[in-house]
């Protein structure tokens, strides 16, 4: 396949619904991380719950997409509330394995047999983004400027996560430049002296955390709705650990950190993968390309931090001090 | 629980020996309905003079009654459905019909097939509880329930096993699991010591620790292979010592070297420039899932996706050692990581190296203004952690198989397990294996297996919220 | 060595100006103080086998600049953490303007009016020094998270915080730094900051732990004319030094700790010549002035 | 590529190249590839040649497999096989079968699926497990077991052949003691060996991949002897007594399974193709959904797939019968109605496009712990 | 002011840290080089002269500092808070890379030698803060002050704690619990354990009570009458000036002023200006 195919196709996936989505969880991840540090490892957890909300809301239980919609937000304030009443407390890096592993417990408890009834267990569920694809006022066809065009399905649905990107930026941005925001940075530094001068860090913590959570979960039912299918197994602890590349890549405590990471992130991904793809068969066997693909994944990932570790937009001045 | 097979290894040949020839499917050409209906405490014995009733549309097509071995055989006519039926006024009084299926039934017989229909038997009396048992769900009616109820029914006792009954089945399932889940702890323990040891000492998530156990095991396979390879076999068994020794052995030495080489390399060409160059850690965790993905791929290539098992150590017969029952491999596993995990917890505890190696943990400048050479220490615990945990990868591999995502599977047991022991502690490894180890195996007496990953988890969490510094680790003071 | 304290041209640093009521006061451990601001009682703290801190009685008098002194190890920090809410009493109560303190967390405390400093300081280290200020202002309706949404209504108040801010960095001389982020300061500078951000609550009791440990002399002393002025503006000072100029020069009232309990209690003048305190903290030395 | 614009019929794949089903993959691509092939060697289709099968990846993960998707249909795919689990091809059915492409996949067997899928775009030429587990009890029951125990791998393969056995074998008079699915990517196995000790029934059902090699090795050692135990599709595999037995593959003497059958010539003819191949699991379904779909292009005249997905099911069903590419081709050119016969079995779809007959293969081990095919058994 | 979205990406990337890097080590090379030169072209035990240093890129705090030592002298340092004292020390010790200047032990250029190497050849060294071990116990905290010389342990042991009796009451506790005093005391002891030619001290008394830092200047007074050089950063200027034999005063990266102990205290500026009035010395 030619180059400009290759790029076309980066293109679409850079900025495409897939993207979108997961901007929005890193947006979450970054409230968490970038600004309050919280080594929130259970992103994934977060979207898992998002994304299962509206399928259980709309399947399940007969309701609404928008119900269903609510019904994410609710599951994710609630890990969010779980999550965070006891283990706010816990030391940064133990905090980070017990996300990890909430998370990992979600889904094994949503893909558990006993689970069947209301998540349909290993089988996943289907059939509840009809509603949301009925409401697309966006007139069926393909839309896109030169070679990258998106049909009018997953038009409608950049439409909605991208909206909802931005709604997240501006949130970020206003609470981030707001004293709120500064109290949640005088938490990532030390809590015990935000305390000292008079500011519950507790709910401080609770608050970003059930925000940053809100987010995980927009992001996981936004996935619902592109998938139109959801099952337990995509929701590993890996998904998490992209997230925070793609944060760390885009530059931590940064509005548009999670933005650029994601989009840059997600080009070099396809055009990797097309790249490799194009190459004639007899250059690399069936057997081993998916693994060298993995394989070259992880060395960009390598390659990235050592050159621009403190992100694409990141602030170098902070990153030294953090390590002195 | 067939402890008698534990107690007497040569009772296996016996076991096997002892388990009923089949009634013959496919027997002959042409369709037929057949069946062997015995006594419950005897496969072998069969009961006479049942008898059933075979018809096809309301009509009646052909009746048969049990030999004197409880064996019946109806020819039929045609492919097809028919509707079986059990006479229960013939079955012996001291006997009845056990099971939800009841007498009657529905079967479709395909052409030329013989289908065999059970008709299972209980004492009499004893069928209702029996019946309660298997009506329920058996997805949630856990193992230890119906495993009590049917062994007794059973009894089994057809290889002559003395004293079955005596032993409490439940209690040996616990007794059975524990010894599991020591075993698997320690070898959590193992394997993750060298995520312990490489976090203490440079704040690093070793996020690639799965695989450079992954690593360790796939080496020692390697290893074993070129050292069962006819020429090189032929070689080493000229040499006096190396002939004697096991090739899994010297592969695991080989192997155990290998991954302190990985890690002194990594170390040395990886996270020390890194370090140089003021890369924070949380960079360097991104760096380190890097690795990681490129490793277990790279491992993929090489090694292919097939699980495997160490030649030589496939199958072996249990010892018995008072209750506990286990093969001479997982006593040798046992042994072995408790020697090391001891020897490691007790090199921190008391070396010089290992104070230094704390110390640096605690703090790099100062251990650096205190005459430690700090870079030496970071690349004794890479090669220390890497060595550890191709150990662990052997043991594990040993244990169960070893293919290309073993370590990647059990790395977030091995987290749970350094944080639940508590970082930086010279135990903490050791001790919360262990407990990952017991309450993943032991959740299974009650929950089902597929859920065990979960309550290791979930025990994490929860010791958390109840010690929020680990086990064995200790508050920090404020102020 | 001379205590010719009162030869510093700085206003407030005489010892014997005491308005406040605790002039005639037996110098006697656990005395009652007229008009407390502060009163501890039965205050227990243990760390295994270790009795950290055992104060029978305790109050400090409102207004006042009161010294904590005592030998390394006393229990004075962890008198601190206890009474701040950061770490647990063993047994007591203690109450602060009539307010029983038991119990509450470290935040509820500091917005009782009791603030506190560290003595291994908690700069937030990749927050700017302005930053760091502005953090410690109560108050702020941006502060809220809904709050925060609505810039026009919490601008204002920003804006006087930060005059506020800056007046204060200028007192500590850390003006200049103040778009610095605070982990690129000195351990002095630090300590500085910490004071100063403990000032910006405005509380009506600051409690500084070590406050001038590595604090440039000359500073210390224009330092010491300012927490004076606040005294005199009607703020209590509750104060560990291990400096006995600094301290002799400004406390109204000395506390010694020593094991944990309070072994002597009084003006300057009365502990300077106490024989127990001498033995057990100042040694030798410093009995000659 | 096509669609109503070219002559040429396009293929694109979303199997497993990575992820933990990754050993799924490769038996699945050769067979595609080599069914091109046939058809290419045959003169292509409507006498073009079919091109180099687009490749996509599944990746057992739901995003990646939606982007192969995507990609595929980005690319003007006329006709995706696969995904292999059922899992994957949930998650791409609405997005494929939406784009009006035809989707077969040769190894998905949920029961389940056919009953949510209203789509005449998906096929699929693997039996569904209702067709498997009567085959799997009924071996049991004949070789005089009254109880059993059921271990399986907990995704959408296990769960739905272990209970689809367990239906069958209950309805059949025989008690299951013990039903659990245990997590496949367990590190340790040991607590499942434990619990089927403990179950202590006559024999054991493991509805497992790869992973039962280690509990089969478990149960051996603990006393269970192999031919108490069995297995489905996923441990057919020639080296398993290797696997489990090393030296002494007899230790699996006994040990029986089922499996949807692919036919002996067939796979000669594939390791002829793709030497490297170890694993053949659901090789001639794969192929066979590669030849059904290019017969009916064939018949339709037409590489559209709106058009020729009317006559997928004409195609496979009640006619003359052929079982390869070039013969059907020829028949059909004759005018004469056809009816597939593939690789894998009978190939006869209904009307939700699910086989309604397939063979099913007895597999076991003999005394030498050599892999043999027991029997064939057509079932429906 | 700690996000500015609308800045374009900062130009310094990793290239420029590893630039630095290099930019560094060329000229810690080039002098390494210089060095058959200057040896012994000052006599001095330790010299360092225009040191250039700093944290990070681009901003140098030490712009062009100077400190000698001369065999069995005690050096003082004082200046306010964030003149670069403790910078300079830890630029001397190895800890800071060096980005202009020499740093000479013994005449032997010592730019590139890092802090363990300077070790074992002699020098110690305790920091302002975390200067203790938390997680390993007052012993083993001790012990790692001489761990170059680990036979040494109990004889020096024995001593230091006569100095702080409480580190051998406590011996077998974490360091982590201490409060900042003990803390302080466990530093110095550890410095104390390496029997070092020369010590650099960084603050070493601030938190000990009255009594202890008496104690420590006599200490210092008197291991210095032993034959070991001090240098000394201390915010208790004027006891540390009545010690020192000379001192320097440090103003924003700078020396400002430089003599005598005496010459110093008695100067008006430098009381003014950074020994303030409240005390005065005896
Ligand atoms: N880790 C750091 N990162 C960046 N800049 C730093 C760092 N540490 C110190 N600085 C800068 O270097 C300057 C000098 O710091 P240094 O610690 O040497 O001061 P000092 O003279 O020891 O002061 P003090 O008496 O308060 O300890 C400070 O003003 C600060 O701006
Ligand atoms: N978390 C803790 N665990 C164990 N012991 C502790 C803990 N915190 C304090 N201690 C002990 O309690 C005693 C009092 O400590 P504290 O910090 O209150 O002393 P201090 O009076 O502030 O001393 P300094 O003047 O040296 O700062 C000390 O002996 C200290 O070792
Ligand atoms: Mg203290
Ligand atoms: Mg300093």
């Amino acid at each position: 396949m030619e180059i400009v195919n290759i790029l076309t196709i980066s293109l679409e996936t850079a900025i495409g619904p897939v993207a979108a989505v997961y901007v929005l969880a890193v947006i979450g991840l970054n409230l968490h991380f970038g600004y309050t540090g919280l080594l929130n490892f259970g992103q994934v957890g977060f979207m898992l719950l998002g994304a299962y909300g509206v399928a259980i809301g709309v399947n399940t239980f007969g309701l609404s997409l928008w119900s269903g919609f609510l019904i994410s937000v609710g599951c994710a304030v609630f890990m969010a509330l779980v999550l965070g009443i006891p283990t706010v407390r816990l030391r940064a890096d133990y905090l980070a394995i017990a996300t990890i592993a909430v998370a990992e417990v979600a889904r094994l408890v949503y893909r558990a047999e006993f689970a069947r009834p209301l998540t349909n267990s290993v089988y996943g569920m289907q059939g509840f983004a009809d509603g949301f694809y009925a409401a697309n006022p966006i007139p069926s066809g393909s839309y896109g400027i030169g070679a990258v065009d998106f049909s009018s399905r997953q038009l409608w649905l950049m439409t909605v996560a991208w909206g909802m990107v931005a709604l997240g930026l501006l949130a970020t941005y206003m609470l981030m430049h707001s004293p709120w925001g500064r109290v949640i940075k005088g938490i990532r530094e030390d809590e015990e002296a935000v305390r000292s001068l008079g500011k519950n860090a507790f709910s401080y913590k609770l608050q970003i955390l059930v925000l940053g959570g809100v987010f995980g979960g927009l992001a996981g039912a936004m996935l619902a709705l592109h998938q139109q299918n959801l099952a337990p197994d995509q929701f590993m602890p890996e998904v998490t650990f992209y997230l925070w590349a793609m944060l760390l890549l885009g530059g931590a405590a940064r509005t548009f950190g999670p933005v650029l990471g994601t989009t840059v992130m997600w080009f070099l991904l396809a055009a990797f993968d097309e790249t490799l793809r194009s190459l004639p068969p007899d250059i690399m066997g069936n057997a081993a390309i998916g693994a060298l693909r993995d394989a070259f994944v992880g060395l960009v990932l390598v390659l990235l931090i050592i050159f621009r570790p403190q992100g694409i937009i990141g602030n170098r001045k902070e990153m030294l001090v953090n390590v002195k | 629980m067939r402890t008698y097979l534990v107690t007497v290894p040569l009772a296996v040949m016996a076991a096997m020996l002892a388990i009923p020839v089949p009634a013959s499917a496919d027997a002959g050409d042409g369709e037929s309905l057949q069946g062997q209906i015995s006594a419950p405490e005897s496969d072998d014995e069969g009961v006479e003079g049942i008898e059933i009733l075979v018809s096809q549309d309301g009509q009646e097509v052909a009746t048969a009654t049990t030999d004197a071995d409880g064996n019946w055989e109806v020819e039929l006519p045609d492919a097809g459905e028919y509707h079986v039926v059990l006479e229960e006024d013939s079955v012996p009084g001291e006997y009845e019909l056990k099971g939800p299926a009841g007498p009657e039934r529905d079967v479709t017989v395909g052409a030329d097939k013989a289908f065999t229909v059970v008709y299972p038997l209980a004492p009499e009396g004893e069928a209702e509880a029996s019946d309660d048992a298997s009506s329920e769900d058996p997805s949630e009616d856990p193992s230890p329930g119906g495993g009590e109820e049917s062994a007794e029914e059973d009894g089994d006792g057809a290889a002559g096993a003395p004293a079955v009954d005596s032993g409490d089945p439940f209690g040996e399932q616990v007794i059975n699991l524990t010894v599991a889940g020591v075993l698997y702890g320690l070898i959590i323990g193992i394997a993750s010591v060298g995520l312990s040891l490489i976090f203490g000492t440079t704040r690093m998530i070793n996020f690639a620790h799965g695989d450079m156990v992954t690593f360790g095991a796939i080496m020692a396979m390697l290893f074993s292979w070129v050292i069962l390879s006819p020429g090189v076999d032929a070689v080493l068994s000229g040499i006096p010592v190396l002939g004697l020794v096991n090739p899994l052995v010297l592969g695991t030495v080989l192997a155990v070297v290998c991954g302190g080489l990985l890690g002194l390399g990594l170390e040395r060409f990886l996270w020390r420039p890194l370090r140089r160059r003021n890369v924070a850690l949380i960079q360097m965790f991104i760096v380190t899932i890097g690795f990681s993905l490129i490793l277990r791929n790279v491992l993929l290539a090489g090694f292919g996706a097939r699980r495997q098992q160490y030649p030589a150590f496939r199958i072996q017969e249990m010892w018995s050692i008072g209750p506990v029952s286990m093969t001479p491999r997982d006593l040798s596993i046992l042994v072995l990581a408790i020697v090391v995990l001891v020897g490691v917890a007790s090199m921190l505890q008391f070396s010089r190296i290992g104070k230094a190696m704390r110390a640096v943990a605690d703090n790099r400048d100062l251990a650096e203004s205190s005459g430690i050479d700090v870079n030496r220490v970071t690349l004794y615990v890479w090669g220390l952690g890497g060595s550890l945990s191709a150990l662990g990868g052997v043991l594990l591999g040993l244990n169960q198989t070893v293919y290309w995502q073993m370590g990647f599977h059990l790395l977030l047991l091995m987290f749970a397990a350094v944080i639940l022991g508590g970082l930086g502690t010279a135990y903490g490894a050791m001790v919360g294996g262990l407990a990952i180890g017991l309450v993943a195996q032991l959740s299974t007496l009650w929950f089902s297996p597929q859920l065990q990953n979960a309550w290791a988890l979930a025990i994490m969490v929860i010791v958390l919220l109840v010690r929020p510094q680990g086990i064995l680790g200790r508050r920090e003071r404020v102020g | 060595m001379s205590n010719d304290t009162n030869g510093g041209a700085q206003p407030g640093t005489v010892s014997s100006a005491t308005p406040n009521g605790i002039a005639g006061l037996a110098p006697q451990p656990g005395v009652d103080k007229p008009d407390p601001i502060l009163r501890a009682s039965g205050v227990r703290r243990s760390f295994g086998g270790l009795t950290a801190v055992n104060v029978q009685n305790l109050e400090v008098q409102r207004g006042t600049i009161t010294s904590l002194i005592g030998p390394n190890g006393a229990g004075k920090s962890t008198l601190f953490n206890l009474l701040t809410g950061f770490d647990r009493v063993d047994a007591g109560r203690w109450e602060f303007r009539g307010k029983k303190l038991n119990g509450m967390g470290g935040h509820r405390v500091a917005r009782q009016g009791m603030v506190r400093t560290f003595q291994l300081t908690k700069a937030l280290t990749r927050m700017t020094v302005l930053d760091n200020m502005l953090l410690a202002a109560q108050g702020q309706s941006g502060e809220r998270f809904l709050g925060s949404f609505l810039p026009f209504a919490w601008q204002r108040q920003e804006r006087e915080n930060r005059e506020r801010a800056m007046e204060l960095l200028r007192r500590f001389n850390l003006e200049a730094m103040h778009g610095e982020i605070a982990g690129s300061l000195s351990g002095g500078q630090r300590k500085l900051l910490e004071m100063a951000r403990a000032l910006m609550v405005e509380p009506s009791m600051v409690m500084l732990d070590e406050p001038m440990a590595g604090v440039n002399p000359a500073l210390v002393q224009s330092l010491l004319g300012h927490i004076t002025s606040l005294r005199d503006e009607g703020m209590t000072v509750l104060f560990v030094e291990h400096d006995m100029d600094v301290i002799m020069g400004i406390s109204d009232w000395i506390v010694v700790l020593a094991q944990g309990e309070v072994i002597a209690e009084g003006r300057p003048e009365d502990v300077r010549s106490n024989s127990a305190v001498i033995d057990a903290y100042l040694g030798a030395h410093h009995d000659e002035g | 590529g096509g669609g109503g614009e070219d002559q040429t019929l396009d293929y694109g794949y979303v199997f497993p190249e990575t992820g933990d089903l990754s050993h799924l993959g490769p038996p699945q691509i050769s067979a595609a590839k080599f069914a091109l092939q046939e058809i290419n060697d045959a003169g292509g289709v409507l006498d073009s040649e079919v091109p180099e099968i687009m490749s996509g990846d599944e990746a057992n993960d739901a995003a990646k497999a939606n982007d192969a998707a995507d990609r595929l249909i980005d690319q003007n795919a006329d006709v995706i096989l696969g995904a292999a689990s059922t899992d994957m091809t949930l998650a791409i059915i609405d997005k494929v079968t939406g784009a009006e492409k035809m989707q077969c996949s040769g190894s998905n067997t949920a029961p389940d699926l056919a009953k949510d899928n209203d789509t005449e775009y998906y096929v699929r030429t693997a039996p569904s497990d209702l067709l498997q587990g009567p085959v799997l009890s009924q071996e049991i029951a004949s070789d005089g077991h009254q109880s059993v125990s059921i271990a399986y791998r907990a995704d959408d393969y296990g769960e739905g052949l272990a209970n689809a056995t367990a239906d069958a074998l209950e309805e059949n008079g025989i008690t299951v003691d013990y039903n659990e699915g245990y997590d496949p990517n367990a590190p340790n196995f040991d607590s499942v060996v434990s619990d089927i000790e403990g179950a202590d029934s006559d024999a054991t059902v493991l509805v497992s991949f790869e992973e039962g090699v280690q509990i089969i090795t478990g149960l051996i050692e603990a006393g269970i002897d192999a031919d108490q135990m069995y297995g489905t599709d996923g441990l057919n595999d020639e080296t398993l007594g290797e696997s489990v037995g090393g030296d002494d593959p007899s230790i699996m003497e006994g040990f029986k399974g089922t499996a949807p059958g692919s036919g002996e010539g067939f796979l000669d003819e594939l390791t002829a193709y793709d030497e490297d191949l170890e694993v053949f699991q659901f090789a001639g379904q794969v192929y066979d959904c590669a030849i059904v779909t290019a017969l009916a292009a064939e018949q339709a005249e037409s590489t559209d797939p709106t058009v020729f997905v009317d006559e997928i099911q004409a195609v496979s069903r009640e006619g003359t019968e052929c079982s390869s590419f070039e013969q059907c081709r020829d028949l059909i050119r004759e005018g004469e109605d056809i009816d597939y016969e593939g690789a894998s079995g009978p190939i006869d779809f209904d009307g939700k496009g699910d086989v309604t007959a397939a063979a099913m293969q007895v597999y076991g081990f003999d005394s030498d712990g050599q892999h043999s095919m027991l029997g064939t058994q057509e079932v429906s | 002011m700690s996000e500015s979205p609308t800045d374009p990406p900062r130009r310094s990337s990793a290239d420029d840290a590893a630039q630095e890097m290099q930019k560094e080590r060329a000229e810690v090379l080039q002098h390494t080089d210089d060095t058959p030169e200057e040896v012994d072209h000052s006599g001095w035990l330790l010299a360092a002269e225009e040191v250039v240093a700093g944290y990070v890129p681009e901003v140098n705090i030490l712009q062009g500092c100077t400190l000698t030592l001369d065999e069995g002298e005690v050096v003082g340092i004082i200046g306010p808070n964030g003149a670069g004292k403790s910078t300079l020390i830890k630029t001397v010790f190895g800890l800071l890379p060096v980005r202009g200047g020499r740093i000479t032990l013994r005449g032997n250029s010592i730019v590139n030698r890092s802090a363990h190497e300077l070790v074992s050849s002699g020098v110690g060294y305790v920091p302002q803060a975390a200067n203790v071990f938390p997680s390993l116990t007052v012993e083993e905290n001790l012990e790692m002050g001489v761990f170059l010389r680990p036979k040494k342990f109990s004889e020096r042991f024995a001593s230091v704690s006569e100095l702080f009796p409480l580190l051998a009451q406590r011996r077998r506790e974490k360091t982590g619990a201490l409060s900042g005093g003990e803390r302080q005391m466990v530093a110095m002891g550890r410095a104390l354990m390496m029997e070092p030619s020369v010590l650099l001290l960084d603050e070493p008394t601030a938190g000990l009570s009255p009594m202890l830092q008496d104690e420590v200047f006599q200490r210092v007074r008197s291991i210095n009458e032993t034959g070991v050089s001090v240098v000394m950063v201390e915010q208790n200027a004027r006891r540390c000036l009545q010690i020192c034999h000379r001192g320097y005063v440090l103003d924003q990266g700078k020396n400002a002023y430089t003599g005598t102990g005496h010459e110093l205290l008695d100067d008006p500026n430098v009381v003014e200006l950074y020994l303030g009035t409240l005390a005065k010395a005896e």
